[in-house]
């Protein structure tokens, strides 16, 4: 795969199509891999790389890149090409300075499942079907490529990729997928075990703003936690209070235009499970008001912005089952 | 910092009896920014108003909180009073300490703490508040009047005749609405085309007015003072500069099948036709359902015809766009369909008859040339029995809940006619109540029974049998305790009336809002009947309630009264709380945009500064400001908060809320 | 009483704006002394004992054309039928009994004739 | 416990303009009580309403928070409440997953004539929230009052 | 298509042809009418009372019989019919009496008014379709008029039945046309005939159906059908000088040629 990326890149950049790439190249580690604009055959050559740990969501740097002089190329997984058509529809990228490589995707792998089975200083992992072969410093191992998936990846919800100029390898479809599982997990708790819950995650929160900076659809000119006159203005956690506002305006402000691509908890350096509350938005706008996928399309109108005179009332929140809290 | 002064009412007794109005300004003058605090018996009297305005002079206030009744009550008292002193209006801030404190709270302790509460908020409110400027938006000063039936008429003579400009659209052929259909008025008899005729034929020459015929609105876009709509012009496929209406064309069309809507089907006419001979604008109409040259491409005999050459089947619908400044909708009535009434048996018998089919039945230019006879055989009717409320003061849904208002008197005046005409017919009319309130209406009613002998029996018809050319009436007579069955030669039903069926869609488009009935909703049920809740639209005639013909010329002389005093201004002051974003914080995502209800947000591409010397050009959102009413959906919409609304700024909403939780 | 006929019939008596319309769609007109509409009043007006006397209750038809045409919904024959049932159950009441069919028989008669005259006739 | 009987719980009330605060208004005329504790904050619409709002009430100490507004198919701007409606729902149901009580929060449509309702609805609004007790899952300690 | 079946009292025994007609019909149509094992009488009165569950319990079981089956319920007899409806939308409509019922029913699953309930010529209108049958008919009846009488219980409530036009059905007539005949539409087709009374007072139904059958005469018709045994039996037996009165079944069964092999 990552030969034929490179390809692409170079053609596109030798054939003048565009006059930059953006891709990704190794960070401090072989697995942090960190995106990255490629304007010469030279630097692709050297740096770009794609692998399981290409997990970077690219469609948000194209707000910036799009409006820069010259035409840029993108490589898009499927989920991202979700954020990506999501952006074109709020009007933050000028499509016809984009050229979308879209690239299927078989799932992306995650460093802290690696570990979890027990793989110290990983120097290596190569891929061979469903197998991944681990060389660590102290010898080498063999896992399960489906038992090293990013959360994300392994209850992926399309293979699909919705908006694209060209495509390296095969278009896919929408999947069944079961990742609401955790939230309605989440749901079947008490009240107090909720609370607890989300106080033992929400409390280890360093507001690092990673989640923030990351998110395709936190993209805002400003952001209201940045802004003096928003009232919440707030740079660091000072109470558990803000802990929770932070996290609850953060979610409500993507609901309906979060695409689900899990980014924010792939990120969280403390590995809080952020992706469940931008989850239960989904999973309640699919119930109350019909299944609704942002990035699906460029003209469905989102939830948030719509109604229909007989929506459900808040009381639904209050009457529907699970224990009063 | 501001420099406030609060001023704490007692209402008389009404506050002072259970908030310590000495304690609150007390209180309140220890509040950052208090510069004045006092408290006084009548606020908004005179003495209270100087007294407010002296201070603002003397201590130099820069904003004022008073704490008195509710903002509803006083709140423009107090701003006018602040105006005059030179203080911008909207640095008032009103704490509503009699409805929401001293009204409904009996503790003197309790009620002065919560007053003292709501007096923090709104100073922290005021500390917040900005001078606002109301801005002013240019008034089109040109009515568009939609129906042109005798409400519609009336108003667009009205406006015309002050001096302005008016277009009446009219669905049908001819403007005139249901009164033409009608034979006499009640109750004074008179003829009603004697009365209608002479107006319609004034509106046509009228050089104020414009009358689109057989036309529609299709699309309202803008608001109060600037709207833009569209009117549909439906093929007519006659040439309306060349038609002279010379009628020829309606005597030589070879079909001659077209049921007459006009005379509601009890007769036919051509399918090109002019409704009737003194229509307006007289111009012949295709009625492109039956003719054959235009559904088949044969025939063309009325081209053939037509001297003046204004016969034209590739005529097409046409559009016209127009901009006015007041819309006043006269869509009026219709009887309702009897489809779920047949236990009178209209759909089986044709003497069972509708009372505006009675109508043309009696009328000379109708049917049977003005002699009143039955539709089955025309044979005279000997026995006549009239059905009072079909369909009117129903609770089911087969029916209407209301009182269509106009039936008694015009069954009354049916019943009247009969005997007079003919007085060798019995008539009878079956009645639940006889509601006659109007200008001897009364009077009229009880002649009918006196002097012309007409049986008004209270009870109701429960079944209507056609056998052997008879109808076999079935009913209750409650005051005689019997059942009837009476033999007659016709059933009269005395229809409930709807609002037109085009009301609803025309509601959705001018954002009016209508009742369940599907009549426009007044602004105000007594003091404002005539004026939508939507500014700029009035209401003149059925379209708002079942209403007879004096009542429906009072009102559109009044709605048309309404739209004069619109008209006059040059310019309307504009709302001043309106969204406003913060340029540099747009995302230009449309999210405010979409939430809109009065498409008052569009967007434009601006350059702005970016890093290292360069620009970028931004999709930013701008608000016009005198198409926002300032709800604020926008606000809540915009996730970085870019969007605010002056007035109700969120800081100044986060500040009362600090202040009450505080 | 009053009580019982409404929760037993459901029926609002107040709803009725005495038009009269029940009565004149009543083709058991003949055989009642009381009709429809009075039926309504009467349990309005709380008169339950006089219906409860009256042959009526026996002779409606349950042909429901006071229900459909009625305009306010206010149903009377579920009033009768309520007057009806207040009577049969209490105690020794039953307007049919058993020994009543033979006499009434004929051949032809299909069995719900009679299973309806046990149901509306006996408690 | 001695909190709870001396508890005097803040509670904030959001009421549109036009329905609802008029309808406040009329609960005043009428001389309908209801407990001290409800504050009314005005705003031009249900839909003027910024989640912020809610959580920035709790974090100074409210106990609940309440928005009135017209009833759906009556605002005053056509639209606003059901906008406002859906936020809410969304918004409530997000604070219920994290483990907020589900009393604390709660629209109720109120209409101007409806002040017999706005006066039943606060009271029984209160009587929750006095038995959900202070305020405790979502405040900020440095607001804290007692 | 298989649809659950109740053929009620009067079908399975004085009435046994109209039931053979109508089975023997629905095998020509395609559809085929199972019934419910150990249904018991519907109760023939629709019991209007509000507070009591007894008079409702068989028409609940068929009704639940049918749901768990997961067909739909047709009935023939229109007095079942408006029973068995009726009852459904108690079950749908009054939580107090569903309550109750499924208390003292003590179902495996509890019954809340799931089963739709079909009248036999609703199935022909609706699932089979009056073109489809005129299709299927052999023996048109050709130059026939008959007027349709409907009685009360198919009809009314209106709102609760849903079954037609209460005041000015057509389902009969549009069934008339199918098969090959020519309907005569006259207005006391919907007025009562005073079957229930047929017991108690002769007189009264004589009069009643004197009534009908001279405004059916005077109108055109040569004979009468109707949908209900009783009605069937009231306009026949205690008419002065009546027409000939048959069950819409009968007249299905000849058009479809399969009369004789029902007996």
């Amino acid at each position: 795969m990552q030969k034929r990326l490179k390809e692409k890149a170079l053609e596109l950049l030798s054939n003048c199509t565009v006059t930059r790439v953006l891709g990704w190249k190794t960070g401090e580690f072989f697995y942090d891999l960190t995106p990255a604009v490629f304007e010469t055959a030279e630097e692709v050559e050297k740096e770009f790389v794609y692998s399981g740990f290409s997990g970077a969501n690219l469609s948000k740097y194209l707000i910036q890149e799009s409006r820069k002089q010259g035409k840029v190329a993108v490589f898009l997984k499927p989920c991202d090409s979700y954020s990506f058509q999501q952006l074109l529809k709020e009007h933050r990228i000028l499509r016809e300075n984009v050229y979308v490589v879209g690239i299927s995707c078989n799932g992306l792998l995650d460093m802290e499942k690696i570990r979890a089975q027990g793989c110290e200083g990983v120097t290596a992992v190569t891929e061979d079907g469903d197998t991944l072969t681990v060389d660590t410093l102290y010898g080498t191992t063999k896992l399960s490529r489906n038992d090293c998936l990013l959360e994300r990846c392994a209850v992926c919800k399309s293979k699909k990729i919705v908006a694209f100029d060209e495509l390296i390898g095969e278009q896919g479809e929408e999947l069944e997928s079961n990742r609401f599982d955790r939230v309605a997990e989440l749901e079947a708790m008490t009240p107090e075990e909720r609370f607890a819950f989300w106080r033992e995650e929400l409390s280890r929160c360093i507001r690092c703003n990673a989640c923030r900076n990351v998110c395709p659809a936190c993209s805002c000119e400003k952001c209201v936690f940045d802004n003096e006159k928003s009232g919440v203005r707030n740079k660091a956690i000072a109470d558990s209070f803000e802990e929770n506002l932070f996290h609850i305006i953060r979610a409500f402000h993507v609901a309906g235009r979060c695409t689900d691509c899990g980014e924010c908890s792939r990120v969280c350096p403390q590995n809080i499970p952020l992706h469940l509350l931008n989850r239960k938005f989904i999973k309640d706008i699919n119930e109350f008001y019909g299944v609704y996928q942002a990035g699906a399309d460029m003209d469905t109108k989102s939830p948030l912005t719509d109604f229909t005179l007989d929506d459900c009332e808040p009381s639904i929140v209050h009457e529907r089952g699970g224990v009063q809290g | 910092m501001q420099r406030i002064g609060v001023f704490v009412c007692w209402c008389g007794s009404n506050i002072a009896a259970t908030v310590d109005v000495e304690k609150v300004s007390q209180v309140l003058a220890q509040e950052p920014g208090v510069v004045f605090s006092t408290n006084y018996q009548y606020m908004c009297s005179q003495a209270g108003q100087e007294m407010i305005q002296e201070s603002i002079h003397k201590y130099q206030l820069t904003g004022v909180v008073i704490c008195s009744c509710s903002p509803r009550m006083h709140e423009a008292t107090f701003r006018k009073t602040c105006e005059k002193a030179g203080l911008n209006a909207h640095m008032v801030e009103i704490a509503n300490i009699r409805e929401q404190c001293s009204w409904i709270h009996k503790d003197m302790a309790t009620g002065t703490e919560k007053a003292v509460i709501l007096g923090r908020a709104a100073i922290a409110k005021v500390h917040l508040n900005a001078p606002l400027t109301a801005g002013q938006s240019p008034v089109k000063k040109r009515a568009l009047v939609i129906g042109g039936g005798i409400a519609g008429i009336q108003t667009a003579l009205d406006i015309a005749d002050a001096g302005f400009d008016v277009d009446i659209v009219e669905k049908q052929p001819t403007i005139g609405g249901k009164m033409t259909q009608i034979d006499k008025t009640f109750p004074t008899l008179d003829c009603a085309a004697c009365i209608l005729t002479p107006k319609m034929v004034d509106a046509a020459q009228h050089e104020k007015i414009h009358i689109y015929s057989y036309a529609e609105v299709e699309k309202v876009k803008g608001f109060v003072g600037n709207f833009q709509v569209t009117i549909k012009k439906k093929a007519r496929y006659v040439d309306e500069t060349k038609c002279t209406g010379c009628g020829l064309c309606t005597e030589k069309c070879p079909q001659k099948k077209v049921p007459n809507a006009f005379n509601l089907g009890l007769d036919n006419r051509r399918a090109i036709y002019i409704p009737f001979a003194q229509a307006v604008p007289k111009i012949a109409t295709i009625d492109a359902d039956y003719c054959t040259m235009l559904k088949s491409g044969k025939c063309g005999v009325c081209s053939k015809v037509c001297t003046a050459g204004a016969i034209d089947y590739k005529q097409t619908d046409t559009y016209i766009e127009e901009e006015y400044g007041a819309i006043v909708v006269a869509t009026g009535f219709n009887p309702i369909k009897l489809d779920k009434y047949d236990e009178f048996a209209y759909s089986q018998s044709p003497d069972v008859v509708t009372s505006l089919e009675f109508e043309r039945l009696m009328n000379a230019a109708g049917p049977t040339g003005g002699t009143l006879l039955r539709p089955s055989d025309g044979a005279h009717p000997h026995t006549i029995v009239f059905v009072q409320c079909v369909g009117s003061r129903c609770d089911d849904e087969k029916g209407k809940p209301y009182c269509s208002k106009i039936c008694c008197m015009y069954t009354a005046k049916h019943a009247m006619l009969c005997r007079e005409k003919y007085p060798d017919t019995d008539v009878y009319v079956f009645y639940i109540d006889v509601r006659t309130p109007g200008k001897n209406f009364d009077e009229f009613y009880r002649r009918a029974v006196e002097e012309y002998g007409v049986h008004y029996i209270k009870g109701m018809v429960g079944k209507v049998v056609p056998q052997d050319g008879k109808l076999k009436v079935q009913a209750s007579d409650l005051l005689g305790g019997s059942q009837l069955h009476i033999e007659a030669d016709m059933v009269v039903l005395a229809a409930a009336i709807e609002p037109d069926e085009t009301a609803r869609p025309l509601a959705t488009m001018l954002t009016a809002s209508m009742d369940t009935n599907d009549f426009f909703t007044e602004a105000h049920p007594k003091l404002r009947p005539v004026e939508s809740p939507t500014a700029g639209i009035f209401l003149s005639g059925a379209c708002q309630g079942p209403k007879d013909i004096p009542e429906t010329v009072a009102q559109a002389s009044a709605a048309a009264a309404k739209v004069i005093g619109l008209l006059c201004k040059d310019s309307l002051t504009c709302n001043p709380c309106t969204a406003q974003p913060d340029e540099l914080m747009c995302n230009g995502c449309s999210s405010c945009e979409k939430v809109c209800p009065y498409g008052a947000i569009t967007y434009a591409d601006k350059e702005f500064r970016g890093p290292n010397r360069t620009t970028l050009l931004r999709r930013v959102a701008q608000v016009n400001p005198a198409v926002c009413q300032g709800c604020g959906a926008c606000t809540v919409a915009c996730p970085s908060g870019a969007m605010d609304l002056k007035g109700f700024s969120n800081q100044q909403i986060m500040a009362e809320v600090d202040a009450i939780c505080r | 009483m009053m009580e019982t006929i409404r929760r037993i019939s459901g029926v609002n008596p107040r709803k009725c704006m005495k038009c009269g319309k029940c009565t004149a769609s009543c083709p058991a007109y003949d055989e009642m002394e009381f009709h429809p509409h009075q039926f309504v009043d009467m349990v309005e007006t709380g008169r339950i004992e006089e219906l409860m006397q009256s042959k009526g209750i026996y002779t409606c038809l349950s042909c429901f054309a006071c229900v459909e045409r009625c305009p306010r919904s206010v149903e009377p024959a579920k009033l009768i039928e309520a007057v009806r049932l207040a009577v049969l159950r209490q105690q020794n009441e039953n307007h049919l009994t058993a020994n009543d069919i033979a006499e009434k028989l004929d051949p032809e008669l299909p069995q719900q004739a009679i299973t309806s005259a046990f149901r509306k006739y006996r408690k | 416990m001695s909190v709870t009987e001396n508890f005097k719980p803040t509670i904030v009330a959001f009421c549109c303009n036009w329905c609802s605060y008029a309808g406040a208004d009329l609960s005043g005329t009428n001389r309908l009580q209801y407990p001290a504790n409800v504050k009314i904050i005005r705003i031009p619409c249900s839909c003027r309403l910024n989640p912020m709002f809610v959580l920035r009430a709790f974090q100074k100490g409210a106990d609940g928070v309440i928005l009135c507004g017209c009833h759906p198919g009556d605002c005053h701007y056509t639209t606003g409440n059901y906008y406002a409606r859906r936020r809410m729902t969304l918004l409530f149901s997000l604070l219920d997953f994290m483990g907020i009580e589900r009393g604390r929060t709660r629209v109720e449509w109120v209409s101007a004539a409806e002040g017999a309702k706005f006066a039943a609805t606060m009271n029984e609004f209160t009587e929750t929230i006095m038995k959900l007790g202070p305020n405790r899952r979502l405040e900020d300690l440095r607001c804290r009052k007692d | 298509m298989t649809y659950s079946y109740f053929p009620g009292c009067t079908l399975r025994t004085k009435g046994k042809e109209l039931d053979q007609w109508g089975r023997a019909a629905a095998e020509v149509l395609g559809f085929a009418l199972e019934e419910p094992e150990n249904w018991q009488c519907c109760g023939a009165v629709y019991p209007m009372a509000k507070d009591e569950i007894a008079t409702r319990l068989s028409s609940v079981r068929v009704l639940a019989d049918a749901k768990a089956q997961g067909r739909e319920l047709v009935t023939l007899c229109s007095a079942c019919h408006h029973v068995i409806k009726r009852v459904n939308g108690d079950m749908q409509r009054d939580a107090d009496i569903c309550d109750k019922v499924n208390r003292y029913l003590k179902l495996d699953t509890p019954y809340a008014g799931e089963t739709n309930v079909l009248h036999y010529l609703e199935v022909l209108r609706d699932r089979i379709g009056f073109d489809a049958l005129k299709e299927k008919v052999v023996h048109p009846l050709t130059g026939v008029k008959i007027g349709a009488y409907y009685g009360c219980l198919l009809l009314r409530p209106g709102k609760e039945m849903g079954f037609d036009n209460p005041e000015n059905p057509r389902i009969l007539e549009d069934f008339i046309r199918a098969i090959g005949a020519e309907p005569v539409i006259y207005a006391r087709r919907n007025e009562c005939c005073g079957g229930y009374c047929t017991l108690e007072n002769k007189s009264y139904a004589t009069k009643q159906v004197d009534k009908i059958m001279d405004n059916a005469k005077a109108q055109g018709a040569q004979m009468l059908i109707t949908a209900c045994p009783l009605c069937m039996y009231n306009l026949k037996e205690n008419a002065t000088n009546g027409l000939d009165v048959k069950y819409f079944t009968e007249l299905l069964a000849q058009a479809l040629g399969v009369k004789e092999e029902a007996k």
